[in-house]
Formats: C-alpha cells, structure tokens, sequence
C-alpha cells in the first residue's frame, strides 16, 4: 500500500485538521454536542487512519506501545484522582462544587478535567485496540 | 474519612487497577491488588458494623440529591454480601500469587491482576449501588472483566467458554436494561427507592410486568437459573483456577442479591408474587435445577466441571427460599449463600492445588491422590461433606432452615425434595472419595509433593470457615435474619 | 392510537431481529453483529421515550423552550460504549478462536471438542 | 433500517453484512437526530459505523469473509424471539404516546436538569452536564468499562514474545 501517493499526500494533510476537529470536539462539548468520548474516537481515528495508510509500524513509531498504555491508565486515575480530590478537600466523591471558591467554576472546572480524562482513556484504548488487531496478523506464531 | 466509606469501598479497587498497570512489576502488581483487596474488606466490615447500630447508609455521588443523582444505599443486604464479596477476595489473593505464576506463565500478570481488581470493583459497585442504570454499568465491568479471565485459561476451550459467556451475559444484560428503560419510562426515575414509590402509586400496569419480566430473565441470566445456566459450566470448568474460585464464591452471589433487590425492595412482594405466580416457576425452576444439575455432576470425569454443575445445583437451593418469599426463606437463602461461598470457594481452591501439583484434575488421573496430596485432598472432601449438608458444617445449617422454611409455608414435599436431592450431592462427593482414597496409586505415577504452604493455608482458611460456621452459627445466621426482616419487611 | 405506538413498535422488530441474529446464527462474527443490532435497537427505544413532540436538542439557547429530555441521551451515551467494549472484546476472542480451531463456525467447534474428549 | 436488518439475516457474505450492520448503525444515528439526541448521534456514527466496522474488519481479515452453513430458518429461536418479542409489545401497551408532553419521563427528575442545570454548572449543553456531573459516577464507570476492553484486548491479542524481547516486564 506504500505506493499510493496520492493517498499519502492526502492524508498527512489531513492528520491535523482531524486532529483540530478532534479538540474542538473535546472542548466546545460545552456549548455543542460533543465531548470527551466523541473526540477521543476522532481523535484516534486520525492515528487509525495514519496506520492504514503508511503501515502499523510506522505509525507504532509515531505513537509506542508505552506512551498509549500510560495514556489508558493515567485518563481513568485522572477521573478518579478528580473525585479523590474532591472527598479530601470536604465534598462527596466527584462534587465539583467544592475544586474552586466558586462552585459553578468549581463544577466548570470538574466537568473539563474529567472528560480530558474520558478522552484521554477512549483515544488510547481505540488506538491500542487497533494497533493491537492490525499487528496481530504478522505475531510470529 | 468514616462517611465517605461506602464510596471509597468501591473506589479503592477501580484507582487500584490502573496503578496496578503502571507498576508492571509482577510482585508489585501482585502486592496493590492484594492491598485493595484488604484495604476493601476492612471497610465492608466496618460498613456492616455501622449498619448494624445506625442502620442505612446513604452517600450522594457528586453531592446531588438522589434521585437527581446517584446514590449508594447501604442496608444490611448488600453489606453482608460486600462482605463475603471482599472476605473471599481477601483469602484468594495470597493464594493468588503461585497459583497464577504456576498457571499463568510470567509476562501478562500485571495486567491479570488489573483485570482482577475490575472485576472485583465491578462486584462491589453492583452490591452498593442504589441506581439501576449505575448497576448496570457496573455489572458490565464485572463482566469484561470476568470474560477476559475466564479467557486466561490454559485450554483452548477456555476461548470457547469466555465467548460463549460473552454472548449470553450480553442478552442478559441487554434485558436488564430493557427492564430498566421500560420502568424508566413509566415513573421517569431510576433511583431504586424513589422507584419503589412510584411503581407503588402506579400499581400493576402492563408496563412495570414486562419490565419485571425482563428484569427476572436477565438476572436468572447472570446468576445461572437453570434453564439458562448453559454458560456457567464452561467457564468456570476452563478459567484458571483463582479465577473459578473467586466466581464460584462471589459472581453468582451478587446476581442473587440482585435478584432479592429488585423482587423485594423495587417491586413490593404483593406485586411480584400475587400478580405474576414467580413464586411456582421460582420453585420449579429451583427444583429442577437441584436434581437435574447434580444427577450431571454425578457423571462428569473432570472435577472443576463437577463442582461447576454442584453450584447450578446449590444456586437452586438459593432461589428455592427466595420462591418461599417468607422471612424464614430469604434467611436461608442469605445463609445458604454465605455459606455455599465458603464451602465452594474453599474447594475450587483446593482442586487448584491439584492442578498446581499434577497439572490436571480429571477423576481418572487422581487415583489414590488421597495419600499422595493427603492435606489438599481432606480440604477437598471436608468441603465435600458440606455440600451434602452433613451436621457440623455450614451446608448442614443453611440446608436445615430451608427445610424448615418450606415446611412453614406448607409446602412440605420440597423440604422432602431438599433431603433427596442431597442424596444426589452424596453420591458426587463418594466419587470423589472412592478415588481418592480406596484406589491404589498407579505405579508409573510420578512422585509428588503436598502442595506449597501458600496454597494450602487460604485453602484450609475458607475450609475451616465452612466448619467454624456450621458449629458457631451465630455471626452469619444473625445478619441472614436481619437481611430476611429488612427485606420482606419493606413491601408490607 | 396506532400511530402513538408505531415507533416503539417497529423498535421491537429491530431488536427482535437482532436477537435473532444472536441465538439463531452458527458464524461466530454474525453473532457480535446482531448482538450490535439488538442493542442499537434499544436505544433507539430509549431515545424514543425522552422525545418530546415540537421539542429540540437539549442545549440551553434563547429561542427555544421546549427540550427532549437529556436524561435517555445520557444513559445511551453511556450504552455505546460499553456496546462497543463489548464488540471489541467479542472480536479479539474471536481471531483467538480462529487461530485454536481454523474455524468461526459454532458447531464445528463443539464437533472439535467433542473429539478431543 | 428493517430492510437492512432482514438483508443482515440472510447475507451469508460476512463482508456484506459487516458493511450493512454499519449502515444499520448510520441510519440509528440519523435516527437519533431525528429524535433530538444529537450528542448520541455523533457517538453512534463514530462508534457505530466507525470503530466497530473497523475492527470488524479487522477481524474478517485475520479470519474468513464466508460464513460456511446455508441458512435455513430455526423454529426455536424463532419462537423465543416470538414471545420477547410480544412481551415487548405488551409492555409499551400502557407507556404514555410517543412525544406525549405528560409522560412521566417529562414530569419527575428530566426538567430538573433542564430547569437547573446552566445555572449551577454553567455548561448550556445538559446532556454534557448531567453526563460529567449529575451522573458523573456512570461515566467513570463507563471510562472504567473502554478501560477492561482495553486491557482484555491486549491480554488476549497482544504480541507478548516481542515484548519480551524489549524487556518490556522486568520480570520476564
């Protein structure tokens, strides 16, 4: 697949607009719809699409297998460790109310660390879980 | 801190599996579920002594009011299980570390025990949560989490099994949430309590017997009612051998406490059983399963599966007092569970020295195993003798007061159908026997070793529990009844 | 009378097919599909009971007064993805399946199975 | 959609239905905009008809495209589907009409969201709101759910021979 030019071309001018939209998503999900979940699947879909073009090795390279798994783990502690944080600083697990003076800008606040940690979780996973279907054919057996 | 424990019993294991992952270090991984593991069952024991001088716990996720949020209702029901839940947990883990190295090779056990930890945290989210659609999303971390381990065997059928458990736990779950959309849309709330009242003002409309219905299938699904237990065998037949121990004690035991949540608390007892007769198929179903699983595990060559079968069996007995739908029933059927807990734990443990040692447990390999493994095999015929129900142990106790409950409701012949089919249980376990102690070892055998001490003592722990019970009665039979008051109390 | 109920109707009939699908079919990767279906279904059922008649999306603007209900949009949310946890770990045992057996076919591993025993 | 879903039924082609269960999935999600649940739609065609058909085709890639028995119509499943299938129908016999305004839905918890929501989080989405904070605590779940599949994938695909090479577990 490596010979198609066009395609190649296309894509690499399209990796970042994907990947513009794919913040955009993450945080205008406020005022639109959208949000974490729905940007960490375009988001990944930019990396899937880099693998299907130019190879899942060389797109391992762009994204290693280690970098992908901290991101798996560290989304899911982050939404956590907001919710932890709130219980020490006096509120019940995952009230926002109590992370700022104010509480509007303390649910704010809340609201987009959190689904920087769904979008965290959900863009690493959908990548691994391709990567991992894609590179599973050429496993030595 | 104290207030905050229904929440962080559940929190512990979910932080714990992602750190659990990020240490990689086997020995390490293997120490943060292991401390999860107990920093959670100190807390149930903490919760359950808090219920029981200030009664019900309620904590609001996020701080919002329920039904606007999600709250964990903690009342004697799910704190007991939670218990058993964790206590079992917390016997399994040290058990866990040599039995997993020896089954499981050395590369992807961080990831193991991260699976291990989600499952667990899966469990517990289900026995604490008191919002059906919050149930549901932790029933499915239970779930992947369990069809990944049962995955993790060594056989290729193990493959088979986590699929064919991945299907059927899907439908199942899928009708649990019809259920929960259809009640959802017909009293606009999803908070069990504030269900509870709002199905009452509603009464028995067309919709809340659907939804009931579905609710009923989905869950016998889950915990393995007969006709739908085609999944169970299989799974705990191939998973490895913490992994059948740890389900074997817990998973069906959380579906039972849900199906006793949503038969007693949600829907009001008139409803469920005066409009619908769930109490006759109940007991039929219950029946059926009793015989026609153990006359099953009577035949089967490969002992996991036998003591798989035996569970579809004793979760008849289980449903049996539900169907009784007295007090007397729901206390047998709470103490049943604790004690069937101990007592399958225990053995599933037990076999997994088997396989640590000889790499297999099929009846024909384990002839005279008795004097070759002579600790392990005690535990596993001790255990034995309390899935029959013989006096002194566990099984006898719980086995006793479901007879009596039947007999209280006057329906004398299942308590003659509970005795019967005991029988049955004996002729499994004489098999057992038979093999393990009359025949002579095979002369070409290889010489092996009791098994290693961290083995043998969380086996012998839950084995001893199972006799300790069955004589000093008094810690589980007490929260059984108090279980079986809050509960049937609550529709009336 | 009929119209108010035809769209959960034909809800039914999509999830009955998907279930279907699921119970019916040998093909291993057939089954994940309809178990797909099955569940697609029913949200479009849930999302079907927070409709509002002359209502619209439920993002707070001026102009607007009447919202659907956010709360079925939720849950649904939610759904998904644990719909497609599921589906992506159905596959992956799958390609398992395929490389122990040669086959996706459900009764030509019970008759391998079978064999071994 | 139906037609869809019949063609699924009888397409032994497992490409063929892999692509239509994806546009099964499209036309959900047009569905759900129809329906005035946009931020599910958005999810659903990504999701739907994305990731899921990708790695559905992953998977017809490292297995087979056929699917080998000639279908013929089952009368088991077919009864069970038939009697699900019914009890559905009787079941939405005493829901409130479609759209209705006073179907308890729209009465009790639904409209304080929307009555409440802005205001103490200042997020004018409600369906981001309520995801994030009212019911914050099923979306951890959820996290934690994309976070099993996660770790079953790569326990049960992952290429663990090359990770040893790498000296990727310290243990190995």
């Amino acid at each position: 697949m490596r010979s198609y030019l066009v395609l190649r071309v296309v894509s690499k001018l399209l990796m970042p607009f994907i990947l513009l939209f794919a913040l955009y998503v993450q945080f205008h999900g406020d005022f639109g719809p959208g949000g974490g979940f729905q940007a960490g699947v375009i988001f990944a879909s930019a990396f899937i699409l880099y693998a299907l073009i130019f190879g899942v090795k060389d797109a391992g390279a762009v994204l290693p297998r280690g970098i992908l798994r901290f991101g798996i783990a560290m989304g899911v502690l982050l939404y956590a460790g907001v919710g932890v944080f709130n219980l020490l600083v006096g509120g019940n697990f995952l009230d926002y109310n109590v992370m700022a003076k104010d509480p509007t800008l303390g649910q704010h606040l809340g609201i987009w660390l959190v689904e920087l940690g769904v979008g965290l979780t959900v863009a690493s996973v959908m990548v691994t879980i391709f990567f991992t279907f894609a590179g599973h054919r050429d496993r030595p057996q | 801190m104290v207030a905050h424990f229904p929440a962080l019993l559940v929190i512990i294991p979910l932080i714990g599996a992602p750190i659990c992952m990020l240490v990689r270090v086997r020995d390490w991984s293997w120490a943060v579920a292991t401390i999860c593991t107990w920093a959670s069952f100190a807390i149930s024991w903490l919760l359950l002594q808090q219920v029981i001088s200030d009664g019900s716990i309620s904590y609001q996720m996020g701080g919002w009011a329920p039904p606007i949020g999600i709250e964990y209702r903690i009342d004697m029901a799910n704190a007991f299980v939670m218990l058993i839940v964790t206590g079992i947990g917390s016997v399994i883990m040290p058990y866990a570390r040599e039995s997993v190295r020896a089954e499981y090779g050395v590369r992807r056990v961080y990831f193991f025990y991260t699976s291990y930890l989600l499952c667990f945290c899966g469990l517990l989210g289900v026995a604490a949560t008191g919002d059906a659609f919050n149930l549901f999303v932790f029933l499915e971390i239970n779930s992947l989490a369990t069809y990944v381990l049962v995955g993790m065997g060594k056989d290729r059928r193990a493959l088979t099994a986590a699929y064919q458990y991945l299907v059927l736990g899907t439908i199942g779950a899928t009708f649990i949430v019809i259920g929960i959309g259809l009640l959802y849309a017909e009293t606009g709330t999803l908070n069990m309590y504030d269900l509870a009242d709002r199905i009452e003002k509603v009464g028995a409309s067309r919709t809340i017997g659907a939804a009931f219905a579905f609710l009923v299938v989905g869950i016998s699904l889950k915990l393995a009612l007969f006709p739908l237990h085609l999944w169970l065998p299989n799974a705990y037949t191939y998973a490895p051998s913490m992994v059948s121990a740890f389900l074997a004690a817990t998973a069906t035991k959380v579906a039972v406490y849900v199906l006793l949540r949503f038969l007693f608390s949600v829907f009001n007892i008139e409803l469920t059983f005066d409009v619908l007769p769930l109490d006759y198929i109940l007991a039929a179903l219950a029946v059926i399963a009793m015989f026609a699983a153990s006359t099953v595990a009577i035949f089967q060559e490969n002992l996991k599966r036998m003591l798989a079968y035996s569970s579809v069996a004793q979760i008849g007995y289980i449903v049996l007092g539900i169907s009784l739908h007295n007090a007397a029933g729901v206390t047998a059927s709470v103490l049943h569970l604790f004690n069937h807990a101990i007592i399958k734990g225990g053995m599933f443990l037990a076999l997994g020295c088997i396989v640590y040692r000889l790499g297999t447990v099929n009846i024909h390999h384990l002839q005279g195993i008795g004097r070759r493994m002579p600790l392990t095999t005690a535990a596993l015929v001790t255990g034995g003798l309390g899935l029959i129900g013989v006096p002194l142990t566990a099984g006898f106790v719980s086995k006793w007061y479901l007879v009596i409950a039947a007999i209280e409701k006057g329906w004398w012949p299942l308590g003659l159908l509970v005795l019967l089919s005991s029988l049955l249980a004996v002729v499994y376990v004489w098999r057992i026997v038979e093999v393990a102690y009359m025949k002579p070892v095979p002369e070409n055998a290889e010489q092996v070793e009791e098994a290693p001490s961290s083995l043998l003592f969380p086996t012998f722990i839950l084995i001893g529990a199972s006799i300790y019970f069955g004589i000093d009665t008094d810690l589980p039979l007490d929260a059984a009844i108090e279980t079986a008051k809050q509960l049937t109390g609550n529709g009336e | 009378m009929f119209l108010d109920y035809f769209n959960y109707w034909i809800v039914v009939f999509l999830m009955m097919a998907g279930f279907y699908i699921v119970i019916a079919h040998d093909n291993l990767i057939k089954k994940i599909v309809g178990l797909n279906i099955f569940q697609a279904s029913v949200f479009v059922l849930y999302i079907s009971f927070g409709k509002i008649t002359g209502g619209t999306a439920p993002i707070i603007a001026e102009g607007f007064s009447v919202y659907s209900n956010p709360l079925p949009h939720v849950l649904i949310l939610t759904a998904i993805v644990v719909g497609v946890a599921t589906t992506a770990l159905g596959l992956a045992l799958v390609v398992r399946i395929n490389e122990a057996y040669g086959t996706i076919e459900d009764d030509e591993i019970h008759k391998a199975d079978e064999e071994e025993d | 959609m139906a037609i869809t879903v019949i063609a699924i039924v009888k397409i032994r082609n497992l490409f063929a239905v892999v692509m239509l269960g994806s546009i099964f999935s499209l036309l959900a999600a047009a569905m759900f905009v129809v329906l005035d649940a946009v931020d599910v739609a958005f999810t659903e065609a990504s999701v739907g008809a994305g990731i899921s058909t990708v790695l559905a085709l992953g998977t017809l890639a490292l297995t087979t495209d056929r699917e080998k028995k000639p279908i013929h119509t089952k009368l088991v499943p077919l009864c069970v589907v038939f009697l699900t299938g019914a009890a559905l129908i009787y079941g939405t016999l005493d829901l409130a009409p479609f759209g209705s305004k006073n179907a308890p839905v729209h009465t009790h918890v639904g409209p304080t969201y929307l009555a409440e929501a802005q205001e103490k989080t200042t997020v004018p989405n409600v369906v981001t709101a309520v995801l994030a904070s009212y019911r914050g605590y099923d979306t951890l779940g959820e996290v934690t759910v994309i976070f099993t599949a996660g770790i079953g994938v790569i326990l049960l695909l992952g290429n663990w021979r090359r990770e040893r090479d790498s000296g990727d577990d310290q243990n190995a």
